[in-house]
């Protein structure tokens, strides 16, 4: 079913790749909990979009059935990049000045976290 | 092949349910952004491999989702500014 | 044997009541929307299940034409909606509606600043 | 053939799919739950994009492709922005809370609303065998002039859902523009906001939108064949004409003037015409076999332009000048 590439060293490569990103991911999840202030979380953040999403699509590819899906995947990585470096820009600028102000609304808003001290 | 695919589907996951509980937590709206983010990427990384089991029709989705995803975040951003500017700009 | 389809249309049934509990409590006229539309999901998850359960004939392309034109017309919806609940709050400067009830009074607190 | 390799992929029946989906359910109800409960109006909007996502992955379990790629675009996308710049402008209502409704009240609605769940999981459970329209459609697929189902069964056999369903459209952007204040008439849709520009923003906005384009018409092209058509190219169409606005490269259009009416009037007075033409030759809405194809691709074009427009006008909203009370 998953096509004519179901050569064993392909398969090797998508077992290998796929397990990496994976670990990726879980280093980005466990680091956006554990993280102490919100510019280390987004830190944690990209590593696990940037380089886990990329090793599931580079390990995914020696699955593909074709061309067409080989290019399809690499594009879904491109703008996951290109998404993930922006919005992380974005928000890091968010956070920057306003951190101050967001963290006297959250308190406010009842959520007095110790989270919430700066470390500068 | 097929099961380990959709194992890693299961852990990816499984992270994307970690990162959801960041969004509830917070603390700051800026955490929020950021695990929804997490979630969003999550969600193609869960899609491709589905995607992988099937016949790939589902990448379609995954490139649709990721698109949606760059948008999203920037209307986010949108809002907290508009937001914090009216606060500053309303604060006699 | 559990199948997707029997998981996610008990689902689906879950997510109606979860988005019906929402639309009653709260009087917030945004949240109704937002927890209608959730109801509304819902009814498409149910529908869609109900649309695959043979698992010899595969999914049912007429569910799935409905639920589109479904989802596009919910958003429609929400759109004047939500337009409304932002053309009532300027006139009235409220977000509730008016209730008959005698614990009529925490809303408009929140005008934050 | 669509739904053989469907059924092919499921032939293997293993522990770890209904382990996903169980999974799946259980993030999905978390995410519902959380939308819809909470202090912080804000929070729920995030949750409930987040739970469009989760949706649209669930369509993909349930085998609808072209389901979950409008999920994907409206419940993950343009839902959650609608309901965010409403909140925006609401932005005094940030911090709303239950509490005006008694605990007891809470108790007896959750009550009732797991009733209802429940009577509904009964009346799902007990449903009699399906016999489902599949075999009728395949049938008639033939003369459909597309191969894919969903495509044959939105163009073609149910042609008047479709229809109406861009009137519905039509009717709704009417609806919004008709609560513009007098004055506000005329002006660009959407609330005038005047944030300084930002570089970041700016490439982004045009990076994006062309890949975008790309993708809105892949859709619609592929539509006919595989999962895809007119709104799932339109939401898409509509998000990044909305990034382009966001951005500051373009202003929003202006409403009411005659080229947003025409192109928005378009693709429902495409669809209309040729479901006149089809009544002189016969019956109202009927496609000649030989030209289904053409006709059907033809009209989701013109349908896809209309739709984008609608869709990104309603998210817009009515215009708005900055002057309010």
């Amino acid at each position: 079913m998953i096509g004519l590439n179901n050569i064993l060293i392909f398969d090797l490569l998508t077992y290998g790749l796929t397990s990496l990103g994976l670990l990726f991911f879980l280093a980005g999840t466990v680091g956006i909990q554990r993280f102490p202030n919100t510019h280390s979380r987004l830190h944690a953040l990209t590593k696990a979009d940037n380089l886990g999403l990329g090793l599931i699509v580079l390990g995914l590819i020696f699955q593909a059935d074709g061309w067409v899906t080989v290019a399809k995947l690499i594009l879904i990585w491109i703008l996951a990049l290109l998404a993930a470096g922006i919005s992380s820009q974005l928000v890091a600028r968010v956070a920057l000045p306003d951190a101050v102000r967001l963290k006297g609304n959250e308190i406010r808003e009842r959520h007095p976290s110790k989270k919430t001290t700066r470390h500068d | 092949m097929t099961t380990w695919l959709m194992g890693i589907s299961v852990a990816l996951l499984l992270c994307l349910g970690a990162a959801l509980w960041r969004v509830w937590r917070g603390p700051t709206d800026a955490d929020r952004l950021m695990a929804a983010q997490l979630v969003g990427t999550g969600a193609v990384g869960v899609t491709l491999p589905l995607a992988a089991v099937t016949d790939w029709g589902a990448l379609d989705m995954a490139l649709v989702l990721v698109l949606l995803a760059g948008f999203v975040a920037v209307v986010f951003v949108k809002y907290v500014r508009f937001r914090a500017s009216n606060n500053q700009g309303d604060n006699r | 044997m559990i199948t997707s389809a029997m998981i996610f249309g008990l689902c689906g049934a879950a997510v109606i009541g979860i988005g019906l509990y929402g639309f009653v409590i709260h009087r917030n006229l945004l949240r109704r929307v937002l927890a209608f539309n959730v109801i509304g999901s819902g009814i498409f998850l149910l529908f869609g299940a109900m649309g695959y359960r043979s698992p010899i004939l595969g999914a049912d392309p007429v569910p799935q034409a409905l639920i589109i034109t479904g989802i596009v017309v919910a958003l429609s919806a929400t759109a004047l909606a939500v337009a409304l609940v932002v053309a009532y709050a300027r006139a009235t400067g409220q977000s509730t509606l008016p209730e008959d009830g005698a614990e009529h009074k925490t809303e408009d607190k929140a005008d934050e600043r | 053939m669509k739904s053989e390799s469907v059924t092919q992929a499921k032939k293997q029946p293993d522990m770890i799919e209904p382990l996903f989906d169980l999974i799946l359910s259980a993030l999905i109800l978390a995410t519902a739950l959380a939308a819809v409960t909470g202090r912080q109006v804000f929070r729920s909007v995030i949750f409930f994009i987040v739970y469009g996502v989760l949706i649209a992955m669930a369509w993909l379990r349930l085998g609808a492709l072209d389901v979950a790629l409008v999920e994907a675009a409206i419940g993950a996308g343009l839902t959650g922005v609608l309901l965010l710049g409403a909140l925006g402008r609401l932005k005094h209502l940030g911090q709303i809370s239950a509490t005006s409704l008694s605990i007891w009240f809470r108790v007896a609605m959750a009550f009732s609303a797991a009733g209802v769940s429940l009577g509904i999981s009964w009346a799902f459970i007990t449903l009699p065998e399906p016999v489902g329209l599949q075999a009728a459609v395949n049938t008639q697929l033939t003369i459909a002039g597309v191969e894919n189902p969903v495509t044959a069964v939105l163009l073609n056999f149910r042609a008047w859902d479709t229809l109406l369903e861009s009137v519905v459209l039509l009717v709704a952007l009417i609806g919004v523009w008709s609560l513009a204040q007098n004055e506000d008439w005329g002006m660009r849709a959407g609330l005038t906001t005047h944030s300084p520009s930002d570089e970041v923003l700016t490439s982004f906005a045009q990076i994006l939108p062309p890949v975008g384009l790309l993708v809105g018409v892949y859709l619609v092209w592929a539509g006919s064949s595989q999962p895809g058509g007119a709104f799932q190219g339109g939401t898409v169409l509509a998000a990044m004409a909305l990034l382009i606005v966001m951005a500051g490269l373009m202003a929003p259009p202006r409403v009411g003037s005659t080229a947003v009416r025409l192109i928005v009037v378009l693709g429902p007075a495409v669809f209309l015409a040729v479901a006149l033409t089809g009544a002189l030759s016969g019956q109202f809405l009927t496609l000649p076999p030989a030209m289904a194809k053409a006709l059907i691709l033809g009209i989701e074009l013109f349908l896809m332009l209309s739709i984008a427009a609608t869709l990104m006008l309603l998210v817009l909203g009515p215009p708005e000048s900055k002057a309010k009370q």
